[in-house]
């Protein structure tokens, strides 16, 4: 079961991990100063979700590796995140699509486990539901401006989701172990949680008044670390200090 | 002239201006210059420590230097507003700086090279500034006065941020040390360079004096800092690299070495290493956004639209 | 009628066609579209590899990447000018391709994901391309049949670099040897896919075999492939990753397990993994290189007009 | 000498590598495929000089270590290229730009190592020079095209060298240990060189009707290892597998 636990940990500490390193490349460069402050917090929340995931993680494999250990020295393969969050930030649209998908799917997720029968997990969880949900309305409510903004912001809203609809499958996988953890109640049931989000994407989209996209072939494989070619980059330039440094600390 | 007269009295009496009281038109000028470019310094100055935010070597550490610049994009964002409150918008202040035609701290046009000089920034160019402004908390324009309040409580913060970056790097492998003292190297002169020229080709700073813009000389600030840093560079365990650098007992002062003033007029004109990255990548920014802040009014407006409609 | 005739005759008699010849409206397409895919695919296939060139190990196989690409994307240019003999401009099969009205060959929308990949690709991907080239050496059309005498050439020497890399890297590691296996996973049931449809939903063969230009069926090649690519596999190391990979005595054949044919006409249909990626690419490629094009063009002709006017 | 000797080798191996670096970025992305094949050309020449290069840099060392432990495990403080070759491409014309430049440089360089008291370097510098004609000759006659071609063209072709003005000084940098080589016949005046490749520079400005810009303030460094942002994160892409696999041999 540890070796699950550990598994599950991974795949919620990466997810924050990864989506708050690629907002961290949006820092000084929004369309305007208070989106930069906002993308920033939103970072910030994941960094720290990440940090005390992937602690959690390190404790429960023993193997001596703590969280900066995990993030940093650990190759692409053995990430577990989904494949939605290692997608490029391409324009503002785009980035907002992809947090809108992730934050709404997080955050389903997160209001689940606050009450996993893992008591750290319930902990963890009962903290950052609270800053999920602001990513949520955040992203939720720049779909709205753009999906119902300029005829150009509105084309660009639909190729950004248009980019991410091939991931959602990918977003909800569960393997064996992953539904054993949550027949346990310590992970959650992903299956019933996705007409739960689809609903709630749904919503919103007709709020922007956009229309859902249909299904394209689905590309998963995030969840047993078969990524796409952006992960690899992003860990490289990620991770470039403490592999040129390896000991040291800072 | 009884405007002025009775606005000089209130200024040397310390007491603070407001928007809505009558100003000299050229003080209007001054304040909108050093508070926009304030401003300008604070958003430009995201980009080097930005530079190395997705390469940050710890998760603490990322979380750190990510909190440090949105702090920095705050104090920009509440200056721009400071700024406003005499007139001008922060779209003509933001055209004004990718025009070139206003500037931003020279620090800024120099490059982060290692993991270090996120630590120097902190410790000598937060430094520097915290020299600058904690005598701003008193100035004569209240809204400016008020924003430095909050500015300087922060930056403080953000020194012993990049003291302790530097402290922990100094336990570490001989790699990390050379780096600090590399960085060292690297930021001395600039951070000196920050307090602008010397009191003797500093034109404006009578009269900001008497204005309460400026309190104090920049040969003062700068004396001030040199004598602040000298003897932390010394607990680090680094060598500030100046040989001319010495503690003059008569003086109470640590006297230092000649500033190369044509590396700072050139970097003043626009030219220093990394300038045209800065403000490329701050027009970029700026150019690529059009479309999202064009979509964020028309939302805005329809929404008006539909509110008053319904009303 | 007379002219079809003798046509068919002088291809069942295995001559050359010349472009200059008189050839059936049908053969012309179809070799339009086969040489076009065939040149679209050389140079959508610089993709997955340049994605690793800039992170190669060694300046020994960054050379050799970069060999390998550069013939790439030479056998692409001696394919468009083979296909532009039948009458159609290398600029229309280049906007064919990125309306999404030309195809290019499935293997290239499957990302590149570790530097075993590059080792895989030139074994298994240019393995499967040499299977299916091979036998156009002898194919009716002259100038196709002359650049594939090229191709094959090359391509049997990539197929070696590329399985000499894997040989490298199997002597390594774990790590190494697992990327190595991790990079056979994912390669090898989209090789196999690389020989098109089964014959029994193939609709275009009989007519291409009738006129030599395919000269053998889909699955005839594929088990050739198969065939070949087992043993050296196993003297790899390497696991092939079919749980009902077995050899047929009878046969004097491997068998191997069912096809994902959903996924291969999924892919087709242009959803492939990185589809959207390596379509962007090249189309970014060629208009953000409009404007290079366009001087060229406008100084060529500036150069004519002189040298008209100065003789 | 020995010492003195390696840093001049690290000098022309680094030039040779970071700029065959940057070229291999444009690998599958040019405006045509001709000129897609001719920068592979450029980027496989340079490649092969550093490994000469570094690899009698090795030597000298006696170290231990080789070309490629030296291109993949030093650190950017350590590389000793200038700064032009380690500028981001930009688009065509400013990477034409930086080419045009420094292998108006290389040229008039290896022409002269050609004839060093160093009989390797003097060997190295007859087979790259060849290759450097070829370069050289390219990269003017881009200049020329892109120059007088068309308004949008010339504009770009301008703003290019501009950026690119910035970084002579640091191409011609000498140092007191180079100027001992230069005076032992092993290493080239640059100083003397100086005044051949501005005559070819301006010639060739002339037929692609610009004019010379003037000297901005000279940013410099490249050589004493005080490079720009960019190097250190081009390295990190360059260097991410012998970095992350230490030991493995490729």
């Amino acid at each position: 079961m540890n070796d699950l636990l550990f598994q599950y940990l991974l795949r919620l500490g990466d997810d924050s991990l990864i989506l708050g390193q690629r907002l961290c490349e949006w820092c000084g460069h929004a369309p305007t100063i208070e989106v930069d402050l906002s993308l920033s917090n939103l970072a910030l929340d994941l960094i720290g979700q990440a940090t005390l995931f992937l602690g959690y993680a390190g404790e429960v494999e023993s193997g001596g590796r703590d969280a900066d250990a995990l993030a940093f020295h650990r190759d692409a393969e053995d990430f577990r995140n989904c494949l939605l969050v290692e997608q490029p930030n391409g324009d503002f649209a785009r980035t907002m699509a992809r947090q809108f998908l992730f934050s709404s799917y997080q955050l389903a997720l997160l209001d689940r486990l606050c009450s996993s029968a893992d008591g750290r997990i319930a902990e963890i969880a009962a903290k950052a539901v609270k800053e999920v949900r602001y990513h949520a309305d955040l992203a939720a409510d720049w779909v709205v401006r753009l999906g119902d903004g300029t005829a150009e912001s509105r084309g660009r809203m639909i190729e950004g989701l248009d980019d991410c609809w091939r991931f959602l499958d990918d977003l909800f996988a569960m393997d064996d172990g992953e539904r054993a953890l949550a027949a346990a109640g310590i992970a959650a049931d992903k299956a019933a949680l996705r007409p739960l989000v689809q609903g709630r994407v749904e919503q919103v989209l007709r709020q922007a008044t956009l229309s859902m996209p249909g299904l394209p072939w689905q590309v998963t494989g995030g969840r047993t670390g078969r990524h796409s070619e952006h992960l690899s980059r992003l860990l490289a330039e990620m991770q470039v200090l403490p592999r040129a440094h390896p000991g040291a600390r800072w | 002239p009884a405007l002025l007269a009775a606005f000089e009295a209130r200024v040397a009496n310390d007491e603070f201006i407001e928007p809505k009281d009558w100003m000299p038109e050229a003080y209007r000028r001054t304040l909108t210059r050093q508070i926009s470019q304030h401003a300008h310094s604070e958003i430009v100055g995201m980009l080097p420590e930005g530079n190395w935010l997705t390469r940050a070597p710890s998760l603490k550490r990322k979380a750190i230097l990510l909190a440090k610049i949105q702090d920095e994009g705050g104090h920009g964002l509440y200056l721009y507003c400071a700024a406003e409150t005499l007139g001008t918008s922060r779209e003509q202040m933001i055209e004004a700086l990718h025009a070139g035609k206003a500037k931003y701290s020279t620090i800024f046009n120099y490059p982060t090279l290692n993991w270090a000089d996120i630590g120097a920034i902190g410790w000598l160019v937060d430094g520097a500034a915290i020299m600058n402004q904690v005598p701003l908390q008193r100035t004569s324009y209240g809204p400016y006065a008020r924003a430095m309040v909050r500015v300087c409580k922060e930056e403080s913060f953000h020194q012993r941020q990049g003291y302790d970056l530097l402290l922990e790097m100094m336990k570490g492998t001989p790699e990390q040390r050379a780096m600090v003292q590399d960085a060292m190297n690297r930021w001395w002169w600039p951070s000196l360079m920050m307090f602008g020229p010397p009191d003797d080709n500093s034109p404006n700073s009578a009269q900001s004096i008497r204005w309460r813009i400026k309190r104090e000389t920049n040969d003062e600030l700068r004396q001030k800092f040199v004598d602040a840093t000298v003897p932390q560079a010394e607990l680090l365990g680094i060598t500030v690299p100046d040989p001319d650098l010495q503690w003059n007992e008569e003086r109470g002062h640590y006297d230092f070495g000649a500033i190369d003033w044509n590396e700072f007029y050139a970097v003043v004109r626009g030219e220093g290493p990394v300038a045209r990255e800065r403000m490329k990548a701050r027009r970029a920014a700026w150019d690529e956004g059009a479309w999202v802040r064009e979509a964020a009014a028309a939302w805005e407006a329809r929404q008006a639209a539909r509110r008053a409609a319904a009303a």
